[in-house]
Order: structure tokens, then C-alpha cells, then sequence
């Protein structure tokens, strides 16, 4: 069965390490906070200004002035600290945050990323994804592993405008976890009773498959 | 030397046709709201606007943008707008959509007196059609000049009558930075203080940066994704 | 994760002859004390210090002077120190002396992810010797390098647990620039709170930047130039 | 009359305009802030860290902390602020400071200036002269007209190694005030007493005298 998207986000929250400063983008990232494993301390930094983010806020509390990257409302916890933007994208370019995860419309073999732009239909910008992919020092990719349409997100080269090149490390999908490595997506692990066959049909690039794969624990 | 003036309409007052404004503010967050409202009023036309976001339909720099008030656009993000978008696709507006960490840089760059910053964001992609690439310590980067606005209009939470500011929470956001950056910096505080009343160790934009200050009044403050937690 | 050390000794501990070590304070104000001692105790080697000053010939970096730890000196002012001026003159000591403006550029270049920034102190002079000299809007610029460092030593005057910094006074100077731009940060406070105890609007330094803290002891804060006037 | 240093400072307190951002070296430009004429209002910037700088503290207020760019311990003013160095110079390269007032061993016709370094003898370093001298809007040296063995310091070109090329605007001497211009050095005033025959015979650059040079006003 393919993961739903709290598993996803269940899933990639395996990959934080106590001490992490970690950058969680708009969708799927954001729920990863949800999952974070006990006796693990993260700190999440919203790019907008903000180090050692807080929960949302409950009713009543919200404050106009407090905002996350997302442009939701949300808190702050003992420790916070905001700054200005270029200090923000100073610390992320500087490689201070250890991890960030982010969505993509798709990604090649070679790691590229492309999630901001479709030629003659949306043009919302960049925002600061383009800043987060060239500059952290580890980018995981949460994403379904197939459009719409069944198509597959995960190409040999991107069609569509491109992000960040070659800078993803590891992908997070519905189907599948798979590391981007020098020749191509390699598989590590399958979601449960998916089957590699499935894997490898919904996959346009090319994929490895070494040795059993085991399936996600959950 | 006085650098108060009595409101928006004073401060603004000579903003003309043409002019190249930087506006502080993330989305709706700390935005200069009793400026935008004058230069609304005022119906300043053919503007050069530098801000993160372009306001919403019915707020913000959307306001300008429902006046066709704007020529170009300079922004990282702008997904919160129909009118942004109808204006783009029919070609009324220009839009220069850039990284918004090289946004914030190249307005530091200014009040730095930087004439140009290198930065990881965009190589290999479409931004850096056009820009110089260069290999430092194996990694490449794009140069990036620093802005050259005629006004930086920025909204904080304290200020005194020197100037110096004082930013609440995440409203601080591109606020401290377009202040530094502006030929002439405009601030609307929320409360304007006496010197000496703030603490010196805790100010964030010295008042070196700012020419002209206002209180602002009536400020609106919308939130744009009002998202909560039940209490249990 | 504890950032948390229990004194300059801990902090210090695998600091190793040859390193690169930033240290902050200008003069005699706002500098590491308790680390400083703990370097000399501990006679580390070979080091390359970058520092706005080389201390007075018997505090701050010059107790390391008179002991000869120091390989290399990176300055732009040593005025105050005959120890130095000997040892640079004998050649015992590598120094470079840089422009101010410039040694604090490098350290905040650092500290950004910035591989190299264009300033102008220094166009024309001995400093741009070897260096690119570019023009941009009709002014001559030079480029220099963001520091490259092992350390980065600091002295705040309060700080949390997760790293946060407040500095107070002149004290901050070259301080929160340094702290940004160590491989290894150590911050050394006066007073040590817990996370939550420090306003988030009001912090120098983020604790991102801070790999290890401690509450110093024994601060001696000794001033090189008491200048006062009559009272009436 | 030669002009002592206090009046030198008084004259150059003469440049100030109401509002000015003003940088003050050491020595004789420090005692200009004395001599701040009535109803102009200037701020003093240190750029160790400090906007609005006071006077000197009175006896046993004395603050670690608080010190000039001369390390001298000094007050704050209602409205000062505190910055760190990359600030501070920030604020010099991008000409918010509006006049720096600082010493020279030598300046030179074009406007050069020499101030930090006599190779061989003094390698006391060049602080945030060179940053100053390349940056601020408007730079006055302030200086004796010739040094101890009677050699004058106003040179065609510089002997030693410069701080700033092209960059100084106006000189206050013992002797004269004097305008540096695209041809020389135009002579502007005299001091008291002075004659435009001692400032030509101490002056070894070149010297632009036209019409009545008037006598120095206190």
C-alpha cells in the first residue's frame, strides 16, 4: 500500500538527529514536525525569521506579527530567536541548517529539483526554495512518486524549470525511499507491500536496485 | 534636522511617477500599511516596486497592483494574487521573480555599500541567465548586484525621533534590511518614543538609515493563513 | 545535543598547535578572557590568531605574544603592544595587517555563506596588492576573501543554553561577526540563562552559530585608556 | 600667527551642518566635538560600534563596555545605538557617515593621503583609516602644515605608503585652510596673522592662489 502523506512525513522524520536545525517547507514538510521521535531535539528555522519555531497557536493566540514561511500563524517556544532575512538565508547559505525538506513537481538521477515553475500556468516564484536548495547540506525530497495522471515524477532529466541542480540526496515518496547517488535513484526501501516491480515501472529514471529491499518500519 | 513628519501623506509627499520604491514585509507581515494607503491614494503611477510578496487582491501592495499603479514588480513570491497574475500573463506588468535570500542580500548589499554580493542561489537555473558565474573553493556562485531603489518604505514596531527602529517578531523579516538600503528610508512606527527611550543594545536599525518618521495609526494587521491547535 | 561545557579548559580542549583562531574584542573590551587563559595555560602552538588588535603587552592576546604561541597575526591595529612590534621586526612573527572595515566584512562574509565580498578601503594602496580591483557605477573595488577559520572564540554578555548571545555595549564589535564565522564557535558569557530567559527579539547572535558555551568567571575588564572629565 | 590645535579644531567645527553623521580620528579631530557651533546638531559615530557617542564619563563612571575607536572610555547621548564592526563600516562604505576629520602624516595635490605606516619604523596598522578615507562623503584632514624639522606635509605626491588615494576634499592646518581641487591645492583662508608668502614657502605641492585670501574668523 502506498503511504499516505502523515507517512511520509512519518517516515522522513527517521532521517533528523538530535541537535538537527532543520528547514521544513510548505505541504508534506511541514507535517514532519508532527513525527519528530522522542529523545530527538530539533530546532526548525522558518526562513522568514524565525529559529526554534512553535507550534500553531491555540484559538485566540494567534498573533499577526508571528508568521511561519507559509505564511501561517504560529509560536514561539524557550529559546526562539528572530532575525532579519538576509541573516536568515545568510545562515542557510553559510550551511548552519543541517537538513531541509522541501516538495518538488520533479527530480532527475542526477538530483536536480524542479517545484517553482510551469511555463504559461503558474508563475508564483521561487520564494526562498531556490535559496534552501543550492545552500543546505542535506535535502530530502518528500513527494508522490507519480503525477495526477500516473506519470512519473522521478526522470532521467527534468522537463520543467529548473530549482537547484544536482543537490538532492534523498527522496521520500509515497512508493518508496531512494537515495540519489552518482549513477542514478537508488532504492533502499519499499512502503509496505509495495513491490520493487511497481517501484520500478512508476520510476523514468533510472533506477538501482542492489540486494533485497526491505520494506519501511514503521 | 527633524526627521518626523506628520503621517503618511507628508512622508510620501515627494514620491513621484516612475520612482523605484522598496516596501518591507512578508506577505502581509509588517508591511508599512499607512504608506501603501497614501501612495494609494495619491494614485503614484508607473512604480518600480521591490518587495518579497505583492500583497493579496484586496490588500497590500495588491491594492497598487488593483490601481494599475505598477510597472514592474520585483519578488520572490507572489502566489497570493489573481490580479498579479492576470496582469503579468496579459503583459501589463513587468515581473523580475528572484531568490528571496538574494532579495534580502542584494538590499543589505546597499546599505553595506557592497556594489555586488556572490550567492549560491539560482546556478544552473534559469536566474542566472545572463549573470557572471564564478568557481570559489569548488563551489559556484552568481554575482548579484546590489539594488538602487529611490525609497525604502518599512513599517516598525518602536522607533524614536532619531530614527532608530525596533522590529516585533517576524515583522521584522526584509524591514531592517530595505531601511538600510533606500535613498530616502520612510518609517511608520507604531510608536514613535522620545531618544533615549529605547535601550541602545536592542535596536536594529540605526537611525543613520532613516530620513523620515511617522506613527502610524490604525493598522489592520491582517493575517493571511490564520492556522490553529484545538485545545485539549 | 549540549552545548554546555563546564569552563574555558573544556571548551578549549581540542584546540591544537597550528589552528586558525578568531577571537573577538576590540582592545581590551569584549574579549575572551577566561579562553584567552586558557589558551596560555594550556601553550598551544603555532597559531594563527585574527584578531582587530594583538591586547596590551601583559593581557589579551598579548600574554600569548610573550610566550611565542603565535605563528601569525591577523590585525589591523597593534599599536599598543612593544612585545609585537619585536617580535614583527625580528621576524619571529607573521603578521597581516588589514583595513578594519575589511577584517569585519570577511568575518560577516563567513559567516553568510558569502565566498568573497567587494569593498573599497584599500583601492590603491599596499592592501590591493595581489588583489582583484574591479569597477562598478564608476568606483574601484577590491575583492576579498571571507575568513576561513577554525575557531571562532567570543565573549557575550549573556547567553542561553541553546547558544543565543546578547552583547552589551561597545562590547559587541567584532563579536557576533566572529561568532557567525567559526568551524567551532565557543562563546564565553558573564551570565549563563536558561532558553526562554532572553527575549527572542532582542538576541545578537542565534544560537546556530554557537557550538559550545560557558559562563566565564573572574572577568578583570581592564581598560586601556580611562579618559574622564572634571564633574562641575 | 600659527593656529594651535584647539583652534584648528574650532575651525574645522566650522564645516559641521546641522544634522551631519560625522566620524572624528584621533588627536585634533577628537576636539572638534568641542567646539560644535550653537544650533547645529550633530551625531558622533565610533566605528567600534557606536552611534551618538557623549563626552568623556565623569570620574568613577568609567564603563568597560563603553569605549571610542581610540579605546578611550566614553558616554552614550539619549538616542545613541550600539552596532557590531560590520555595521559600522556598512554604514561608512554606503555614505551615511557625511564628514570624516582625521590626522595625516602627508597629503598629497590629487587628494592622496598617508597616514598609517612609516616602512621600517612604525607598524602600528591602519585601524579603520583606509576604510574611512575610501568611503565617507567628505573628508578633512586636520594637520600640522609641516612636521617637526619644518618640512611641509602638503606634498605633490606622497613619500610614504598611502591610506586612500583621491579622497581628500578640504585640509585645516596651522597655517591655512586649503580646498584640494582637480589642479592643486587652492588656498581658501589664512590663519591670523599668517601671510600667503609663509603658506607658499611651506606648502611643497602645488598651490592655487587667486584673488584675496582672507584671514581665518573665530
Amino acid at each position: 500500500m502506498a503511504l499516505n502523506k502523515e507517512q511520509i512525513a512519518q517516515r522522513i522524520a527517521k532521517e533528523l538527529r538530535d541537535g538537527y536545525y532543520v528547514n521544513l517547507g510548505i505541504g508534506i514538510p511541514t507535517l514532519v514536525a508532527n513525527y519528530i521521535p522522542e529523545g530527538i531535539n530539533v530546532t526548525l528555522q522558518s526562513e522568514n525569521g524565525l529559529l526554534g519555531m512553535g507550534p500553531f497557536p491555540f484559538e485566540g493566540d494567534e498573533n499577526p506579527d508571528l508568521i511561519n514561511a507559509g505564511k501561517q500563524t504560529v509560536t514561539t517556544i524557550p529559546g526562539s530567536v528572530f532575525f532579519d532575512s538576509a541573516m536568515s538565508f545568510g545562515m542557510i547559505r553559510a550551511g548552519k541548517v543541517d537538513l531541509t525538506v522541501l516538495g518538488a513537481m520533479e527530480v532527475s538521477e542526477q538530483g536536480d529539483i524542479a517545484n517553482w515553475k510551469i511555463p504559461g500556468k503558474m508563475v508564483k516564484g521561487m520564494g526562498g526554495a531556490m535559496d534552501l536548495v543550492a545552500a543546505a547540506k542535506n535535502i530530502i525530497v518528500a513527494m508522490m512518486h507519480t503525477n495526477p495522471k500516473g506519470e512519473s515524477k522521478l526522470l532521467a532529466k527534468c522537463t520543467l524549470p529548473l530549482t537547484g541542480v544536482r543537490c538532492v540526496k534523498k527522496i521520500v515518496s509515497d512508493l518508496a525511499v531512494i537515495e540519489v547517488k552518482a549513477d542514478g535513484f537508488r532504492l533502499l526501501e519499499r512502503a509496505p507491500g509495495v513491490t520493487v516491480d511497481e517501484i520500478k515501472l512508476k520510476t523514468a529514471g533510472k533506477l538501482i536496485v542492489a540486494g533485497e529491499i526491505p520494506e519501511m518500519v514503521f | 534636522m527633524n526627521k518626523v513628519v506628520k503621517g503618511a501623506e507628508a512622508a510620501i509627499n515627494d514620491i513621484n511617477d516612475g520612482a523605484v520604491i522598496m516596501f518591507g514585509g512578508f506577505g502581509l507581515c509588517g508591511i508599512p500599511e499607512n504608506c501603501i494607503a497614501a501612495i494609494v491614494k495619491k494614485n503614484i503611477k508607473n512604480l518600480t516596486c521591490i518587495s518579497n510578496n505583492a500583497g493579496v487582491d484586496d490588500f497590500g501592495i495588491g491594492l497598487m497592483l488593483y490601481q494599475r499603479q505598477l510597472k514592474k514588480m520585483i519578488a520572490s513570491y507572489v502566489g497570493e494574487n489573481a490580479e498579479f497574475e492576470r496582469q503579468l500573463l496579459s503583459g501589463e506588468l513587468e515581473v523580475e521573480l528572484i531568490p528571496q535570500g538574494t532579495l534580502a542580500t542584494r538590499c543589505m548589499a546597499a546599505g553595506y555599500g557592497m556594489p555586488a554580493v556572490y550567492v549560491l542561489a539560482g546556478v544552473g537555473t534559469e536566474v542566472a541567465e545572463g549573470k557572471e558565474v564564478r568557481n570559489f573553493n569548488g563551489k559556484n556562485y552568481l554575482l548579484e548586484a546590489a539594488f538602487d531603489s529611490d525609497f525604502a518604505i518599512v513599517k516598525a514596531w518602536k522607533g524614536d525621533t532619531n530614527g532608530n527602529l525596533i522590529y516585533k517578531d517576524t515583522a521584522r523579516n526584509f524591514n531592517p534590511l530595505m531601511a538600510m538600503a533606500g535613498k530616502i528610508t520612510i518609517a511608520e512606527v507604531e510608536e514613535l518614543v522620545q531618544p533615549g527611550e529605547l535601550d541602545p543594545n536592542m535596536i536594529h536599525t540605526p537611525g543613520i538609515y532613516v530620513h523620515r518618521i511617522f506613527q502610524g495609526t490604525n493598522y489592520e494587521k491582517r493575517i493571511e493563513n490564520v492556522t490553529m491547535r484545538k485545545r485539549n
